[in-house]
């Protein structure tokens, strides 16, 4: 079946809905990447059993709906009751016979798997009254945990392609960029440049063929946004991609996802043919003279391929080393065409402006900072998951409202946003707000999403050390500063964090970060030094505390930590059995004692403790 | 093309003024480099033949060099040699089948007759000219008159 | 794992003969054989008329290929940063003295193979293991002698 | 023409130029190891990195690798401010910690007053600095014997497999336009080994000196329809045959 005219779309709409609203009750089993890990797909397989064998009157297989991403993965596995919003936490395989036998045929809540409020240990039963929920705004994950990502009537359900077919439809490129560029949208991976003028820029280059690109190489260590939109809305993000190719002018298309995302390929393949099926991509879309299609390329895994020119050489099937950028890629990208390349959320956030227009997205968020910006609020923080909020919210709003705080109330030492090319900032600034703009000024960076929330037992020097060898890694290796200044400045982190530094490391550091900065060729070098410097910028003391003083205050680098054994101890032989390295003795019910000598430091032996029985100096 | 570099070797002494020329002329880190022009032995009782490139009109030095290092120039008609493009890859110098692509083993570069610009030393210099470098138009002229 | 090359013309022939199908062309070899077989970038290299150097190239450069066979268990151990922070390097240490191997390597009988990973986009369950294609959240040190057992 | 201004000095460029011809047009003497004419510029030693501004651009600098910035009218050029020499001492420095042993490193490096680096020397160290020169001129003259391998600080350059290179014919063009000459070869007037690849050197067939290798002048005789006689003798015996046909002519013409 082909959809042609705008009318074709709201009747089959309409169809949908219709059918949808037969349903007295949904099941929603939660796919996000959170859900999976933890048996997501068990729980699926149990309710589609016990569904299949006892037919309920009113309740179907149609009921039971697989989504993207719900948000709260740390209570993974989840399931939501629409249309009650009920959402059920830590469900486990055993618990589906209830929810069918109590919720679905009764009405009745199973208040063990309700959500606990960590503050007023009030079990919460609709999600929509948990903070986590409740402070949210949803525009590119609007549709993550509400639609059945492998197919495509559940989004046009929901209002799927009006976007797209308003803008093929009803407008000329040049009003689309208009409308975008009024809406002030900028590029959400990272680097927030207005969309819209990427557009006009790109469409004005006269050339005979135009590329649109969607990075989905979410390379960042921490985020996994594009992750969950890609696999839970991949529909979201062929319809901006077929929008921004009707507005510059290309044919083809391509999508560059994460090889570490194998259900992502499958999921934007699976409505990549689906799209095809209903002429929505191919030839002459829409009745139209506008001909486009999308291929998949999947990443080989690198990091710096999330470098605009080195992702159009992979794509490409070359290596991917960045070349300089005198010339943009934007007027000479892949295949030395004028080129488009947006990230997942941006062109997720497309469709929903052409329909509702610029004026309504820069109603939300801030100035120059307009709509929301997705999150994944990972690390040592109780409610970990994937959010989104309006630009101009603060980290505090987000760590303790949204995040309700941090795990075992430990103290909140500092948040990591913009992954290896961001910084960490301190409790000082948890009022200041996520926007672009504000993060820049604070010595950080948006970046794609990641937002890790540290206590008071992560190590500065330790993180710091943890993003360069990171980076060192994941250098191309082509020019000198990225290269090579990275590595030194990996090998002066590891000499302080052993405790080797001298006075003059950090301004040597220092120093080097400004050359590499200065000298590099693309982003990634540009930015390497970024957590460094942030965290030197905000953590000096614990730097100095490791040169001066040998210490790790945090107790976290082995070289100048020791662990001993208090009388808290009862003897339960769990560290014992934890150490690799038997450098623990004791007999059962006796306390244990470390042996000095032979322990390597590792905390195996803290982790597993439940008496808070190890101490660290 | 406006000119050509002729050699009778009728007139030729071998008394290699040319080559001193063109050594002084293609100075090397202000030392003397390899002469392009050779007055070779011509197989009979005095007779000499300058040997010196004949820029073709299809070199073989261009078509074997592949850093395009070798091209005309279009005012004086010259074959030229791009030092600062040649990698030293010999290819030239065992494909021109008149040998005119030579290897300066003292200052490690490949050269051949550039026609000094357009003012040949070694037709400059000649004695006797039995090198000139002349207007086509006169030379074909006489030739065929 | 396959050690029948018969098949490799047919996984080269699935994609347009260009040079852009490159690396597609080498992740369906690494898929099908678990490591990039000498023969089968030959066979590349000939059929896309890409120069050999540029298919090694391009297979040690990106870190989805391996040019030794892997192990039959593919054991990621995530080190994103929400992993790092929240123990993933205690996590590697165990796996590296239960298999007796550093990342990157495999155990001589073949049956498992160890590295690392940027991130595996899971950060909400860290620390997280990969198993092959399935992943393992909230990973503690007890747990893994016992995911060493399955996966 | 382009009007620019390189170090308080105005002078005109060609139009598409880079801004290093230029400035080596001036005698400026500025350090770039990544780059040659016979290659497309690259970018990966940094060396080159100039400041530049406009008048229009209120006071904004940028710092640009100036073997592949193309010339800009009204373009304010600075080769040699205190941040461009900083950096080049920085790179230089690091350089010496990569490559300790390169004599031409050493050279450079002292030139900016460096005689030892104040960073850890890498361990495994070599003297090749990742320029990419040797697999570029390879990839240019048609034959992509060798390659970069791996990525980061481990990349290295190495044929396939790090195997003797089916592709390479042994015309040592990557040895030559090695900057800090890390690439070896031996060549005995017989037999050329590069890349642990052996060739056979053609000989010329009256003086019995030694030519290119048998390899190279069968790429040129194949895809460059070099006849395959040029290459029986060499340079030297074709000039004494020309010289002797010439002979041969002007004396029938003497006799006549």
């Amino acid at each position: 079946m082909r959809i042609s005219t705008p009318k074709q779309l709201k009747e089959l709409q309409k169809k949908f809905q219709d059918r949808d609203n037969k349903l007295a009750k949904k099941i929603i089993v939660c796919h996000g990447p959170g859900c999976l890990a933890s048996g997501a797909e068990k729980i699926y397989q149990e309710f589609k059993k016990i569904l299949s064998e006892k037919k309920i009157t009113g309740i179907t297989l149609e009921a039971l709906k697989k989504t993207g991403c719900h948000g709260l993965c740390e209570k993974a596995p989840l399931v939501a009751i629409e249309p009650d919003k009920i959402l059920y936490t830590h469900v486990k395989e055993r618990h589906v016979v209830d929810i069918i036998e109590k919720t679905i045929k009764k009405n009745e809540i199973i208040p063990e798997l309700l959500y606990v409020d960590p503050q007023t240990k009030e079990k919460i039963v609709r999600y929509p009254d948990i903070k986590f929920y409740s402070h949210q705004t949803r525009i590119a994950l609007r549709n993550l945990g509400h639609i059945n990502a492998a197919d495509i009537d559940d989004y046009i359900r929901v209002g799927g392609y009006q976007g797209m077919v308003k803008a093929v439809t009803k407008m000329t490129p040049e009003a689309i960029i208009e409308e975008i560029s009024k809406s002030g949208l900028r590029g959400r991976g990272g680097g927030g440049f207005p969309t819209g003028r990427k557009w006009a820029t790109c469409r004005k280059v006269e050339d005979d063929t135009h590329y649109v690109i969607c990075n989905g190489d979410e390379g960042d260590p921490g985020a996994f946004m594009d992750r969950a939109i890609m696999e839970g809305d991949p529909h979201s993000v062929l319809e901006g991609m077929i929008i921004a190719a009707f507005a510059v002018g290309a044919r083809d298309g391509y999508i560059y996802v994460r090889e570490e995302y194998p259900l992502a390929v499958i999921n934007l393949q699976i409505a990549i043919e689906q799209a095809r099926e209903y002429g929505l991509l191919g030839e002459q879309i829409m009745g139209t003279y506008f001909s486009f299609d999308i291929q998949i390329n999947r990443g080989a895994g690198a990091f710096v391929c999330g470098e605009s020119s080195a992702l159009m050489k992979s794509v490409a099937g070359e290596v991917g080393e960045p070349r300089a950028k005198y010339i943009r890629s934007v007027v000479k990208g892949l295949y030395d065409k004028p080129t488009v390349l947006n990230n997942v959320e941006t062109y997720a956030n497309v469709p929903l402006i052409i329909e509702k227009g610029a004026d309504w997205f820069t109603g939300i968020g801030v100035k120059k900072n307009s709509g929301t910006k997705a999150f994944s609020l990972v690390g040592k923080v109780r409610n970990t998951g994937l959010i989104e909020v309006p630009m101009g919210t603060t980290l505090r709003e987000i760590i303790y409202d949204i995040g309700g705080g941090l795990i075992d109330g430990r103290p909140f030492k500092a948040v990591q946003t913009g992954g290896p090319s961001g910084g960490c900032l301190p409790d000082t600034m948890l009022d200041s707000p996520v926007d672009f703009d504000s993060l820049t000024k604070a010595g950080s960076m948006m970046g794609s999403g990641g937002m890790i929330v540290m206590d008071d037992r992560t190590c500065m020097v330790d993180v710091a050390k943890y993003f360069l060898s990171f980076l060192v890694s994941e250098s191309c290796g082509k020019c000198n500063p990225c290269r090579e200044g990275l590595y030194q400045l990996y090998k002066l982190a590891i000499k302080i964090s052993e405790g080797r530094g001298e006075e003059g490391d950090l301004e040597k550091m220092e120093k080097l970060s400004d050359m590499i900065i200065l000298g590099s060729l693309c982003g990634l070098g540009k930015s390497g030094p970024n957590p460094f410097l942030s965290t030197v910028r905000y953590f000096r003391e614990e730097y100095l505390a490791h040169i001066r003083d040998k210490k790790c205050p945090a107790g976290v680098c082995r070289e100048l930590i020791r662990f001993e054994i208090n009388d808290k101890c009862d003897g339960c032989t769990a560290c014992l059995m934890a150490c690799a390295y038997n450098a623990i003795t004791g007999s059962k019910k006796q306390p244990h004692v470390i042996n000095q000598e032979l322990c390597t430091h590792c905390g195996a032996c803290v982790t597993v403790c439940t008496r808070n029985a190890i101490d660290v100096f | 093309m406006k000119a050509r570099l002729i050699v009778n070797p009728n007139l030729c002494t071998g008394c290699r003024t040319c080559e001193l020329a063109c050594s002084f002329t293609h100075m090397v880190g202000g030392k003397p480099g390899l002469s392009r022009i050779y007055p070779l032995d011509g197989g009979f009782k005095d007779l000499y033949v300058p040997v010196v490139c004949l820029q073709c009109e299809d070199p073989a030095c261009a078509k074997s060099c592949l850093v395009d290092a070798i091209t005309r120039n279009p005012e004086t008609g010259a074959m030229v040699l791009d030092e600062q493009k040649c990698v030293r890859c010999m290819a030239c110098v065992a494909a021109c089948p008149f040998g005119c692509s030579l290897f300066d083993r003292i200052n490690n570069l490949v050269v051949k007759c550039d026609l000094c610009d357009g003012d040949p030393a070694c037709a400059h210099f000649c004695p006797t000219k039995a090198l000139e470098y002349k207007p086509i138009e006169e030379h074909i002229l006489k030739s065929t008159g | 794992m396959k050690q029948d090359f018969t098949t490799i013309p047919s996984i080269i022939a699935r994609h347009p003969r260009k040079a852009s199908s490159l690396i597609m062309i080498l992740q369906d070899i690494q898929k099908e054989f678990n490591y990039l077989p000498e023969e089968a970038m030959r066979k590349t290299a000939e059929t896309l008329e890409v120069p050999m150097s540029k298919v090694y190239s391009v297979a040690t450069f990106y870190n989805a290929f391996s040019l030794v066979p892997r192990g039959e268990k593919l054991i990621r151990v995530c080190v994103g940063t929400a992993c790092h922070i929240r123990g993933s390097k205690v996590i590697r240490e165990q796996f590296e003295n239960e298999l007796k191997i550093k990342p990157g390597e495999t155990t001589p009988d073949m049956k498992y193979s160890l590295e690392v990973v940027g991130c595996v986009g899971a950060c909400a369950m860290a620390p997280v293991v990969m198993i092959n294609d399935k992943y393992f959240g909230s990973v503690k040190t007890s747990r893994i002698k016992q995911l060493v057992g399955k996966g | 023409m382009v009007n620019i201004t390189i170090n308080g000095k105005l002078v005109q460029a060609y139009e598409g130029e880079m801004l290093l011809a230029a400035i080596r047009r001036e005698n400026i003497d500025i350090p770039a190891l990544c780059h040659h004419e016979a290659v497309e510029p690259y970018g990966a030693c940094r060396l080159c990195m100039v400041e530049i501004t406009k008048n229009e651009w209120d006071g904004w600098k940028n710092h640009v690798t100036s073997c592949l910035y193309p010339v800009e009218e009204g373009l304010i050029v600075n080769t040699h401010t205190p941040t461009v020499i900083e950096l080049r001492k920085t790179i230089l420095d690091l350089f010496l910690a990569s490559s300790p042993h390169s004599t031409v490193i050493k050279k450079l490096a002292a030139e900016y007053g460096i005689t030892r680096t104040s960073y850890e020397e890498v361990p495994d160290s070599t003297d090749c600095i990742l320029c990419g020169l040797c697999t570029r001129i390879c990839d240019k003259m048609g034959f992509s014997a060798i390659s970069a391998v791996g990525r980061g600080h481990g990349k290295e350059i190495a044929p396939p497999l790090k195997e003797p290179p089916p592709d390479c014919v042994g015309c040592l063009s990557c040895a030559y336009i090695c900057p800090t000459h890390y690439i070896q070869f031996t060549d005995n007037g017989k037999e050329r080994t590069i890349w642990g690849k052996k060739f056979k050197l053609l000989r010329c067939e009256k003086t019995g000196l030694p030519t290119i290798t048998e390899e190279f002048a069968a790429y040129l005789i194949k895809h460059r329809e070099i006849p395959e006689d040029y290459f029986k003798i060499n340079d030297l015996s074709h000039r004494r045959e020309l010289a002797l046909k010439m002979g041969q002519i002007t004396q029938w013409g003497r006799e006549a």
